[in-house]
């Protein structure tokens, strides 16, 4: 297949990715907003506060790496969704996956955080080191079960390639690793809720303690490149978790559905719960959840 | 609580010991005298509390009224505490190694009419004000009209009206609380 | 900023003026090691606005429009304050309905400020979702204040000899409708708030207060009686029909964040209690205001006094001092705000977290407007 | 939110005109931001390192309709709660009046936010912060004076702490009187504010730094430099 016509299609797909992004974000708003008894913004506000903050200007200057953190962030973000396949057996969605993804998507999930903190990090406001340090902190403790339900995964297909974890999966519900190994899913999926930082997990950009953590001094386009690189690394996570454990894709409308209820988890929990402190969330990422992964580890090399 | 106002008066020579309500009575003390009766109070009767503490400004007998109303938070009793300082040499006696909250109160008073307490930490430290220039503002010689007009410029075209005539001619001679 | 990182151990942090979890506008400068503070400092004063010069200024009618904007969720208290202490000097009566009305606007006052209060304490901790229930909730008890006396937060209701017009027509039951609605949706805010196994976790055990400062710094309110110690204004300085109303001090056991929530949820009920009380025991005619000299020529004799009342934060002051004159000579606020927002916050700075510090400032319910008048 | 037509030029007439009436007023602008000249030379005795953005000329009359139909649809308001008037923001932003409906959020920092909301009286203290955040937040940005004390001081007129004109220190786009503004007058202010900015008629980010020395005279009678809070973050 021709190089060029790949490429287009993997700027083609990052963009719908991005735009896939935002609009869940905008339904997860309203969804809050029904909670709390509101109607809630259109769900294209994210689109326009995207294009908005685009059209802001900056007069500030914190030096290069301050402006690199949105790139890291981004580049991050899209690294890790060009790795997974999206909709298996289609060529065009299935990314650049090739066999051990699995290791570089785990790398992926933490380099947009890592270089986010170095460019956060330049801004000499104290928010943002006391945000980096909470959210470092945090990302070492969920790495932890889920590091463990993944090698469970891995020991159970014997192969680091997604798309082999995807197909080890087809045939009835029951194969997938959701039920088929529910306790690495429950590692993953607690984990997962410390991934996507919403409440009680949300510490590193906790506002009524340290204004919004990191990105306190991000504003205008760099902060829009910061939001379209989250979208885009929340779409990277809803898929890598729907092919790892909810049997991946055949259709585009199966990849929204799951990539949609996977992203649901996290709000709901969020909805009602306030805020951990720090030690409080490390002790929580490396008590059940960690206990799990075990279990599940366990679970693979007895059922051999 | 009248025999505690009575050993105020023989001990410290209070005078002019009033009850305003059954539960709250009013004596006035010497300058050099007050904080002493005030700390017997703190130290041997149940008006244990300092729960208010402020200053009257008397610029007609160039003095300044201190009051601490000290409180027996189980009896529900309450004294003021009253006292004459001189205007001119503004100075009084701390409580504030009694009451922690106290440092508070002096600061403000400190800074809003210009009263030094000796002893009293944060004297002077600006506590409301910031870069405040002028004398104290809430002595009764400082106009605060005149500094607005100064400082603080007016939107033109707006009205001022003395209550006592326009309220009258708006609502009748009554005034309007009854209608 | 960076420098003071760099070389030193402690990062200064300027908590406010600008920032989210501040109740008010009020600024704390806390230095940190990690996430716990050293030491700190508050300051105030960025809403002063010399109310006890103006008053002097002013003649007494006058007074009321500015006292009620001491005090921003709760203005009532205030408007009852001065009125009470200037009919004490006066020597003013007020009539049996006034003092009812007076009674149920004050625990109308206290209902709403308790609501915003109690959904603020979860907003704290990043629960959006308490907050914006309570506040929704607290927006009836606006509507009946609209109604009753034709302003949504200053009311200028209350004045000397009375109240300034009658209850209007079917009042009670549409008071009693929207009570109901409310009733409806607190076991709600209770699964949210008190069941909830992060707040537990968040709040029990953090910011105690220990039970020798009540006496040593004159605490007040929620805070004492988060203790267990039964100290209510209502109670024992008894004013207007609270005698006659039967209740029993809310308490709880702790003195931490969550007997202070606990206690203010306690508190929601019984002023939905007491305002049923009060609009079933209300005389029903008589007149609701003393018949006043006029207002503008009023000359009230020379005297001194201070009257305390409870608020929601803890025990309301006013010490008042009148010359003879139609003005005042001298009022001056004691918010509680002014001894648990200044000298009980920077006492129990040290050793905070910084994640529990706007936690900690709204169960002290610091009301900075109060502070600095 | 509301079916009024706001350029109906009846209501035009209806509000109060700019009064004519010798007090300090600043100069006129060209009233749309498409006739604003291109770019103003930098001036480094600015106070507080606020700049004079230059306005991206060239671009076609789509282009910044486009733009500006989009800024007036995400406005995020600085949480900064410098008055009494804060006190109807929660009502205004909780489940009865609910302004996310239009898109307006809360932000908690000045280098997020388009919108300061000076809700109500500035004691002198807090407007050197209310002047630091505006200059922090970056522009477009838009000013909402709410309430009578931004407007001619209010009851505190003769208050001796707090100010009395809030548009002599900072440019205002829009007041909101009352005492205090009832969430649906927000409501409405913020219909026109929308309204103003989707035509590019507010332009008071870009009335501040074309008239900077006059403000900063205004501002340096009250407040000098060197009294100006410690931080700047």
């Amino acid at each position: 297949m021709d190089i060029l016509v790949r490429a287009a299609v993997a700027v083609v797909v990052v963009l719908g990715a991005i735009l896939y992004g935002l609009l869940v974000q905008g339904v997860i708003r309203k969804v809050m907003a029904r909670i709390q008894g509101r109607i809630g913004p259109p769900v294209w506000q994210p689109v326009y506060d995207l294009f908005k903050l685009l059209f802001l200007r900056t007069a500030i200057w914190h030096g290069v790496m301050f402006w690199l953190g949105p790139v890291f962030r981004a580049a991050g973000g899209i690294g890790l969704f060009l790795l997974i396949p999206v909709v298996v057996g289609n060529p065009w969605l299935e990314n650049f996956s090739f066999t051990g993804d699995l290791l570089m998507a785990m790398y992926f999930l933490f380099f947009g955080s890592l270089g986010m903190a170095l460019g956060a990090a330049e801004a000499g406001h104290p928010h943002s080191p006391i945000g980096i340090s909470r959210g470092l902190v945090q990302m070492t403790a969920f790495e932890l079960p889920f590091s463990l339900a993944v090698v469970a995964l891995v020991a159970r297909t014997g192969s680091f390639s997604i798309i082999e974890i995807v197909r080890a999966q087809q045939g009835s519900v029951w194969d997938w690793n959701l039920f088929a190994n529910p306790f690495a899913s429950a590692a993953a999926f607690l984990a997962f809720l410390g991934m996507n930082m919403y409440s009680p997990f949300n510490i590193v950009g906790a506002p009524q303690e340290i204004p919004v953590g990191p990105p306190t001094e991000y504003h205008s386009s760099f902060l829009s490149m910061m939001a379209a690189g989250r979208s885009i690394f929340a779409v990277a996570k809803m898929v890598l978790y729907m092919d790892l454990f909810l049997g991946g894709a055949t259709s585009l409308l199966e990849a929204i559905v799951k990539t949609f209820l996977v992203y649901f988890w996290s709000v709901f929990v969020g909805a009602v719960f306030p805020r951990f402190r720090t030690e409080q969330s490390v002790r929580f990422f490396l008590g059940w959840p960690t206990v799990f992964g075990a279990a599940g580890v366990a679970l693979v090399l007895f059922a051999r | 609580m009248k025999t505690i106002l009575a050993e105020l008066e023989t001990r410290f020579g209070a005078t002019g010991a009033r009850f305003q309500r059954d539960d709250l009575a009013s004596i006035d003390l010497p300058a050099d005298r007050a904080v002493p009766a005030v700390t017997w109070l703190k130290e041997h009767t149940p008006f244990v509390q300092l729960n208010h503490m402020s200053v009257v400004d008397w610029i007609e007998d160039g003095q300044f009224q201190v009051t601490w109303l000290v409180t027996d938070p189980r009896g529900c009793r309450s004294i003021m505490v009253n006292t004459r300082i001189d205007r001119e040499r503004a100075t009084c006696d701390s409580v504030a190694d009694l009451w922690p909250q106290a440092v508070t109160y002096e600061q403000e008073i400190n800074e809003m009419f210009g009263i030094d307490f000796p002893g009293s930490p944060r004297m002077g430290v600006p506590f409301i004000l910031e870069g405040w220039k002028d004398m104290p503002p809430m002595r009764r010689d400082f106009d605060t009209v005149k500094y607005v007009a100064e400082h603080h410029p007016h939107r033109p075209g707006r009205k001022h009206h003395d209550p006592r005539t326009y309220v009258g001619e708006r609502f009748g001679e009554k005034g309007y609380l009854h209608d | 900023m960076t420098r003071r990182i760099t070389e030193s151990r402690e990062v200064q942090l300027w908590f406010g003026p600008q920032h989210p979890g501040i109740t008010g506008n009020m600024a704390m400068q806390v230095f940190l090691e990690g996430d716990t503070i050293t030491r700190g400092k508050t300051h105030v004063g960025y809403l002063h606005r010399a109310f006890e010069k103006l008053m002097e200024r002013r003649t007494f009618i006058q007074s009321f429009p500015i006292v009620c904007r001491i005090c921003v969720p709760e203005p009532d208290t205030n408007e009852y304050l001065l009125a009470a202490a200037v009919e004490e000097i006066a020597g003013i009566e007020i009539p049996e309905k006034a003092k009812w009305i007076r009674t149920l606007v004050l625990e109308m006052s206290r209902l709403a400020s308790m609501l915003m209060v109690l959904g603020g304490q979860a907003g704290t901790m990043g629960n959006g979702v308490p907050p914006q229930w309570m506040i929704a909730l607290r927006d009836y008890i606006l509507d009946r204040f609209e109604e009753l006396t034709g302003g949504r937060v200053y009311h200028m209701y209350i004045v000397y000899g009375g109240v300034r017009r009658d209850l209007p027509p079917g009042f009670a039951e549409r008071m009693e409708e929207n009570l109901r609605r409310i009733e409806e949706y607190l076991p709600y805010v209770d699964d949210v708030i008190f069941d909830n196994a992060v707040f537990r976790k968040r709040t029990i055990g953090v910011g105690v207060v220990p039970e020798e400062w009540v006496d040593e710094m004159g605490l007040s309110g929620p805070i004492v009686r988060a203790m267990g110690i039964p100290r209510d204004t209502r109670k024992d300085w008894p004013y207007l029909a609270y005698p006659e109303l039967d209740f029993d001090v809310a308490l709880a056991e702790g003195s931490d964040i969550y007997a202070r929530a606990l206690v203010r949820r306690k508190e929601i009920q019984q002023s939905i209690d007491l305002i049923r009380q009060i609009l079933a025991k209300m005389p029903q005619d008589g007149p609701y205001c003393a018949k006043l000299p006029n207002m503008m020529t009023w000359k009230v004799p020379p005297g001194q006094t201070y009257v305390r009342a409870e608020a929601t934060r803890g025990e309301m002051g006013y010490f008042v001092v009148t010359d003879g004159s139609d003005r005042i000579r001298r009022v001056h606020v004691r918010g509680p705000s002014y001894i648990h927002g200044v000298s009980l916050l920077e006492r129990m700075l040290p050793g905070t977290n910084i994640a529990d510090l706007s936690a900690l400032m709204v169960s002290l319910q610091v009301c900075p407007p109060e502070i600095e008048r | 939110m509301s079916d009024r037509d706001w350029n109906d030029p009846r209501l035009e007439e209806a509000l109060p005109p700019v009064a004519d009436d010798g007090g300090p007023r600043p100069p006129r602008l060209p009233a749309r931001i498409e006739d604003i000249p291109a770019h103003a030379p930098i001036d480094d005795t600015c106070f507080l390192g606020a700049r004079k953005m230059p306005t991206p000329i060239g671009l076609p009359e789509a282009v910044q309709r486009i733009k500006n139909w989009i800024r007036a649809r995400s406005l995020w308001v600085m949480a900064y709660g410098t008055g009494c008037g804060s006190i109807e923001l929660r009502p205004l932003a909780t489940a009865r009046y609910d302004m996310e409906r239009f898109g307006i959020v809360m932000r908690p920092t000045p280098r997020q936010s388009n919108v300061l909301i000076v809700s109500g009286y500035l004691a002198v203290k807090s407007l050197k912060r209310v002047v630091r955040s505006y200059e922090q937040m970056p522009s477009p940005k838009w000013l909402v004076g709410l309430g009578s004390c931004t407007i001619n001081g209010g009851m505190y007129w003769d208050s001796y702490n707090t100010i009395n004109r809030l548009d002599l220190y900072l440019p205002v786009d829009i007041y909101i009187a009352g005492c205090m503004p009832r969430p649906e007058a927000l409501l409405a202010g913020f219909d026109r504010l929308m309204k103003l900015i989707d035509r590019g008629e507010a332009n008071g980010w870009h009335h501040y730094l074309e008239n900077l020395d006059w403000y900063k005279a205004n501002q340096r009678k009250l407040f000098d430099d060197g009294d100006m809070p410690d931080y700047n973050w």
